[in-house]
């Protein structure tokens, strides 16, 4: 038995070997593009293009433009002229957010009970970038407010230090938008990576028709079943081993819990995916059909996993049927062992539901698996 | 377990696919040590009844015994024992020659001390010395069909399925493939064999003719020509066959009392008849008026082919649910 | 050109979708069906974001600001901790994402206007929620502390506004409550007419698997013919994504379409054009349906989703990113959806982009072309 | 209309990568010519009708094919071809008619016409009765006649067929070459290579082509006329036996076996007839039949082959 799915085994790397370009997509593909993306992605928003129309033209109308600009979020285009210039602007999304200063701005700073009015517009169409313009933009006229509020009474500056709470970020320190972004990629590239891989495995063999040969050669249904299920663990494992030297020593995210757990996991996970993107294998007719499944699937997993919104957001419904996806408690988990230094103990409901999903996904995959190939 | 020497024996076999019957009450008995031919039309259930023997269909009726064991509940014991080699192209064709086999020799367990002798062999076999690097997509046709047939038998099984082994295959080729049938069945291996090469059809040691799914003929080769009776075939020698073809087709055409199935053979033209002296005469005084010079009519034997084609003729041609 | 030998292979390849009703359902159904799930995953509003409090003041003010943090839809309060060591153990385990601690002083210090005894600790690998979490700590926190302090500071003959006197009037243009899925779903219009472009790839990969090449290239048809007609069923079916979604977006997830249809329409086409184009090249490269699929996620999908500025703006992309995003179809096209849905603006003012798209769908269906032999060997 | 020089092969070589696949081929074929391609797997026919089809580029030598130069003018030579791959390559999932079609709309031939020609072709091919089937449904032997027919609807005076046949049944086979008869009647160039022997018989000239070149090239009476030899039929009643004993007589150079039949090949008939009947009679077989036969055109490829292989 081992001997024949060994057999197994080497066929189906030997069928990655013979075109360079899907052993390369399999096995580094994953680890360059989160290199690519990591490096494009994990920085904070700056840069966003900004209009001023400065009506005013005084001193401070000028040091406010330029604590705009000191915030590092802004890039100033060309300063308006008029309303329409703006409008122009941004109807053609050249611009994110447009600051109006106007007449008497610095008078009314000046004046004791004075009303100093700025005009922020945002560009709606962008919604990310002009959340960020907007709390950027709030930054600076907080501080100028407590600047003119103190200039104002003439109190001690200290009176207002003491009112701001003090926040300390876990796990995270220094707000690298690294750690947060690149675990995550990693966990959604892992998973597209074993069910592509996996749903390749018999939909390939039907299309070409080489499944009736091995039906016919003394493989049992499960040695069949390993033979195909090896490749695309080790495969799974040896990128998942990149990436996260990848993650690791280009972006510097800490793998502070033991990374024995972690690899065992990400082996369990991998066994979990395997079984999806079988039964998908089996099921389809075509590798084109096995495809569109898999990106189907995958899309829905995508959506549960709370790498793009907090699941606790979400309805009720949806919330319990997060715990259905495995891509979210491998998420979860992946998280917690890298950045929290999860024990073994703190990220137990994760692992059980894992361990859970595994059990009744491997049990119909097997199933379903076994008796389509019988 | 194989007491009177029978390998394969099925029993009132019926395949059905929704409302088309594939295969209707076949039944037939492979002795060991025989070359059995199945032959039939493409899509006359050929296929169909040798996946429901291997356990890849189930019938819908009947039974099926291979090596003595009850198919297709049991088929997973004896499928060592068993060599196919599918109508379809049976090997991986991004790799290479050597790796197919390695795969085949390691799926059939052969100890590894056995596999380069055995691999070095079928690849003689194959004649594809100088080749084992090379991805089997970029062998030719033929070529590809001998190695799979090499591969077909590298673990030296008991019974062989071949399914048009020989398709596209070359004569020299085809010679030394059934040279290595013979040896094997010599050493005690059945095979149940379907080809479209009638000639090859005359090596077999009994052979079936399947038509529409169901058996109309059943025989040793002889026995089959004998009952078919099918007459004689005439070979006309003659400078101008196109002119002399066109003549034969243009008095059938016109109603005349003689209509004779002929067709041209390059620089021959073949007449197969019941009565071939009147016939003879005919094609002489057909010549005549069309002004063509008949060198000789010779009678010559009808092939096998010529028994078979009369055989399927007779029972109508269609019969093309074969995917 | 041909237009017969165009109209033929469309046909026939309208013909090989329409038969296969899994894939037919699946080409077709796709781009919409993924648009969906991820404009509701993308476009999830925060609310309920956990929260645990750690209160060591225990004083009638403390107990009032807990009640006022927690009352609306935004914060909920999943535990109040006991100590220390139990906010670490619930932050951990992921079970909130913040926590406030509540100094012993709390209460003095406010009424004696010596300052916020105050702590946030939040999940720093959910900088989402994190972020969404001390912000609106921070503003309740706020708004608290000049409730209470209101009296004191009137008192001092200070007028409340003077404690902000600057009068910021923000406007957000075309989507005034800045929801996400308003710029969401137009954006990912751009990522899911991509999907066409991964069957594109595919089909042209199967006629070499499958040997049908060999005859087609036997017959007087010109590559460009060939190469045009395997893209437009596929562009056909990316037009009905076009005509659906819009429609969704607007009746389902209440975003409005201020431009004009037939030029979206158009200026769609020319995307698909572009976009399909690429999945040409691809196709013409690999002669194998795997190894297209794999080039497709690497060069299509995955840039597509990064580099073409829906979530991330290609301002503040590097350099050599903010390149590559320029040959991307997808970043034009993303501006295009955006000005045609929220402002509503037209052709007039989106040329520039079009004439980008005709330009990347030439170059690439050139270069498919001019790398697309009509031998075998 | 005949004699006319209508396929002018000259010095055509073809290599790949280290392979030299054709070797200088000269070939002359006259219009209205049935001309049979014969030669073992691997020999290069393939290779030589991809490239008269313009599939192939052409690494040295010149092609010209009614009237084109085919390196010059590649595209415009298709129109006047039709090749049908050995690989079935026809659309599974579209209809009989609907493959029709489409090689109609391919070729240029206008609607009118398509309409005129495709009931004759497909009474021609038997498929009347299958017009709406999916090509992928079809039996093997319909799917090469479908082939065929869409090779045919543009009316190409150059046909190039590579296996057409391979896998097809006799009596698919039988009604595949009265087509091609038919064609060759009326006047259609066709160029066919075959593994089947029997098919190479039915051609006006056969070519023999071996590693790349051709070797022999006559009609196929000439070609059988060119064993060495001749051939004694034997039937027994245990050839297996008969096999046994007659092997080690002197002056056998070969014997094959036909079933129950053996044909045996012998310098002179004649000088041995006379000796195998005696031999076999004192070892107590009952002889069925013993008589001289013509060989068939396979045994003549085979002794050729050998032939040529000896030589090198």
């Amino acid at each position: 038995m081992f001997r024949r799915i060994l057999a197994l085994v080497k066929k189906e790397f030997l069928h990655l070997k013979g075109d360079w370009w899907l052993p390369a997509f399999m096995l580094f593909g994953g680890a360059l593009e989160l290199l690519a993306i990591g490096w494009a992605t994990s920085r904070p928003i700056t840069n966003l293009p900004m209009m001023i129309w400065d009506m005013d033209r005084t001193a401070a109308s000028r040091d406010l433009v330029i604590s705009l600009e000191n915030t590092g979020v802004f890039a100033m285009t060309e300063p308006a002229e008029s309303m329409e210039t703006i409008q122009d602007q941004m109807d053609r999304g050249e611009i994110n957010a447009a600051v109006i200063i106007p007449h008497g701005f610095a008078n009314e700073i000046d004046t004791i009970g004075g009303e100093p009015v700025l005009q922020v517009i945002l560009n709606g169409a962008e919604s990310i970038p002009a959340r960020e313009a907007l709390r950027a933009v709030e930054g600076v006229v907080r501080s100028l407010d407590e600047e003119i509020t103190i200039d104002h009474l003439g109190v001690n500056p200290d009176l207002f230090k003491g009112f701001d709470f003090s926040l300390r970020v876990w796990f995270n320190e220094a707000l690298n938008e690294a750690y947060y972004t690149t675990p995550a990629e990693l966990a959604l590239m892992l998973e597209f990576t074993i069910l592509i891989f996996a749903a390749l495995t018999f939909s390939r063999e039907r299309e070409f028709g080489t499944l009736e040969q091995l039906l016919v050669m003394p493989f049992s249904s499960i040695e069949i079943i390993i033979g195909k299920s090896i490749p695309v663990i080790l495969v799974g494992l040896f990128d998942f081993t990149l990436m996260l030297g990848v993650v690791h020593f280009a972006f510097h995210v800490p793998v502070r819990g033991s990374i024995f757990l972690l690899f065992g996991l990400a082996f369990m996970y991998t066994l979990v995916e395997l079984g999806k993107g079988m039964a998908i294998s089996v099921f389809s007719k075509s590798q084109h059909q096995a495809f569109l499944l898999v990106f189907m699937v995958g899309m829905i997993d995508f959506l549960f996993t709370g790498y793009a919104a907090p699941v606790e957001s979400m309805p009720k419904a949806i919330q319990y049927l997060a715990y259905l996806v495995p891509a979210h408690h491998w998420l979860s988990i992946m998280r917690g062992i890298t950045l929290k230094g999860s024990t073994i103990i703190d990220i137990l409901p994760n692992i059980l539901f894992l361990l859970g999903l595994g059990v009744v996904i491997g049990f119909f995959s097997l199933r379903y698996i076994r008796k389509a190939l019988d | 377990m194989m007491e009177n020497g029978i390998t394969i024996q099925t029993s009132g076999l019926v395949k059905k696919f929704g409302d088309f019957t594939a295969v209707n009450q076949v039944s037939f008995t492979v002795n060991k040590g025989e070359i059995f031919g199945f032959l039939g039309p493409n899509g006359s259930g050929k296929t169909t009844t040798i996946r429901m023997m291997l356990g890849l269909l189930p019938p819908t009726q009947g039974a099926i015994e291979v090596l003595g064991i009850q198919v297709p509940d049991l088929i997973t014991s004896i499928l060592p024992r068993i060599g196919y080699m599918s109508q379809q192209f049976s090997l991986y064709s991004d790799l290479t020659v050597i790796q197919n086999l390695e795969f085949y020799g390691q799926a059939y367990g052969l100890p590894q001390e056995k596999m380069d002798p055995v691999i070095r062999e079928a690849i003689g076999l194959s004649g594809l010395n100088g080749f084992e690097n090379t991805p089997t997509k970029d062998l030719s046709g033929g070529w590809r069909q001998r190695l799979a047939l090499s591969a077909a038998i590298l673990h030296r099984p008991e019974v062989l399925f071949l399914d048009e082994p020989t398709a596209g295959v070359d004569p020299i080729s085809r010679r030394a493939f059934w040279d290595l049938l013979y040896t094997l069945v010599a050493e005690g291996i059945t095979v149940f064999i379907t080809t479209h090469y009638m000639d090859e059809a005359e090596h077999c040691h009994r052979l079936a003719f399947i038509q529409h799914g169901e058996i109309i003929a059943q025989g040793t080769p002889t026995q089959i020509k004998q009952d078919a009776m099918i007459g004689f075939v005439l070979e006309i020698d003659t400078d101008q066959p196109e002119d002399l073809i066109r003549a034969i087709y243009d008095a059938r055409e016109n109603g005349s009392s003689i209509s004779l199935d002929a067709e041209l053979y390059g620089s021959h033209i073949h007449v197969i008849t019941t009565q071939p002296r009147q016939h003879t005469r005919t094609l002489y005084s057909l010549a005549e008026e069309s002004d063509i010079q008949i060198n000789s009519i010779t009678e010559i034997d009808p092939s096998l082919e010529d028994v078979f084609i009369t055989c399927m003729r007779e029972t109508s041609i269609g019969g093309n649910h074969e995917e | 050109m041909s237009i017969r030998h165009l109209w033929a292979v469309i046909r026939k390849e309208l013909q090989h979708i329409l038969r296969d009703r899994g894939t037919f359902l699946l080409v077709l159904v796709t781009p919409t069906l993924v648009l969906l799930l991820m404009t509701y995953s993308l476009a999830v509003e925060i609310q309920h974001v956990p929260i645990a409090l750690l209160d060591y003041d225990q004083s009638a003010t403390s107990r009032e600001f807990i009640y006022q943090i927690t009352a609306g839809d935004d914060l909920d309060l999943y535990q109040n901790a006991a100590s220390m060591e139990e906010v670490e153990d619930l932050l951990i385990k992921g079970k909130i994402k913040a926590a406030i601690i509540i100094g012993p002083e709390f209460s003095s210090d406010l009424l004696a206007m010596r300052g916020l005894s105050l702590q946030i600790i939040i999940d720093g690998t959910e900088p989402e929620t994190g972020g969404f979490a001390v912000d609106h700590i921070g503003w309740r926190a706020e708004a608290f502390a000049n409730e209470v302090l209101a009296e004191q500071i009137l008192a001092s003959g200070i007028s409340l506004d003077s404690l902000e006197p600057i009068d910021l009037r923000i406007r957000s243009w075309y989507n005034p409550s800045l929801e996400p899925r308003v710029d969401i779903v137009p954006g990912l219009l751009s990522i899911v007419l991509g999907f066409p472009a991964f069957s594109v790839a595919l089909t042209l990969a199967r006629e070499h698997e499958h040997s049908t090449m060999e005859q087609l290239l036997a017959t007087p048809i010109s590559r460009i013919e060939l190469l045009l007609g395997k893209m437009i069923p596929y562009i056909l079916a990316g037009l009905v994504n076009v005509i659906v979604i819009p429609i969704i977006a607007m009746a389902w997830f209440n975003v409005p379409f201020n431009g004009n249809f037939i030029e979206f329409l158009l200026l769609s086409t020319l995307f698909l054009f572009a976009e399909l184009s690429m999945g040409m090249i691809i196709g013409v490269f690999m002669k194998s349906q795997s190894a297209a699929l794999a080039l497709s996620f690497l060069v299509v999908l995955f840039p597509g989703f990064f580099l073409t500025g829906i979530f991330f703006p290609i301002a503040a992309l590097p350099e050599m990113a903010r390149m590559e995003s320029m040959f991307l179809p997808g970043t034009h096209y993303a501006i295009i959806t955006r000005g045609v849905f929220l402002p509503g603006i037209g052709i007039d003012t989106l040329w520039p982009y079009a004439i980008m798209l005709v330009i990347l769908g030439l170059a690439f269906t050139g270069t498919a072309a001019l790398f697309f032999k009509k031998k075998l060997a | 209309m005949t004699n006319k020089e209508f396929i002018q092969i000259t010095d055509l070589t073809r290599v790949f990568k280290d392979n030299i696949a054709l070797d200088s081929i000269n070939l002359t074929i006259q219009e209205g010519e049935l001309f049979g391609l014969v030669g073992p797997d691997g020999a290069g026919k393939t290779t030589l009708l991809r490239t008269l089809a313009g599939l192939l580029g052409i690494t040295n030598g010149e092609v010209r094919q009614a009237g084109y130069e085919l390196h010059k003018s590649t595209e415009a030579v298709k129109s006047e071809i039709g090749y049908m791959a050995q690989e079935f390559s026809l659309y599974g999932k579209l209809s009989v008619l609907e493959n029709l079609r489409f090689f109609g709309e391919m070729y240029d031939v206008p609607a009118q016409i398509q309409k005129e020609r495709i009931p004759g072709l497909l009474s021609f091919a038997q498929l009347t009765d299958f017009t709406d089937r999916r090509a992928a449904k079809l039996s093997g032997g319909m799917k090469k006649k479908l082939a065929l027919a869409c090779t045919l609807l543009h009316q190409p005076p150059i046909l190039l067929l590579d296996e057409p046949t391979t896998g097809v049944d006799p009596v698919s086979r039988r009604e595949f070459w009265t087509i091609l008869n038919d064609l060759h009647l009326e006047g259609t160039t066709i160029i066919v290579s075959t593994p089947y022997m029997d098919e190479a018989d039915r051609c006006s000239r056969v070519g023999l082509i071996y590693q790349g070149k051709i070797v022999e090239c006559d009609s196929p009476e000439k070609i059988r006329g060119k064993v060495d030899g001749e051939f004694i039929k034997v039937v027994t009643h245990d050839w297996q036996k008969a096999r046994e004993i007659i092997q080690p007589l002197k002056g056998i150079l070969e014997i094959q076996t036909y079933g129950e039949a053996l044909h045996i090949l012998v310098d002179s008939a004649a000088k041995h007839i006379g000796r195998i009947r005696k031999t076999l009679k004192r070892n107590e077989l009952d002889i069925t039949e013993i008589r001289i036969v013509k060989p068939r055109m396979e045994e003549a490829f085979i002794s050729l082959i050998r032939k040529i292989d000896q030589a090198n």
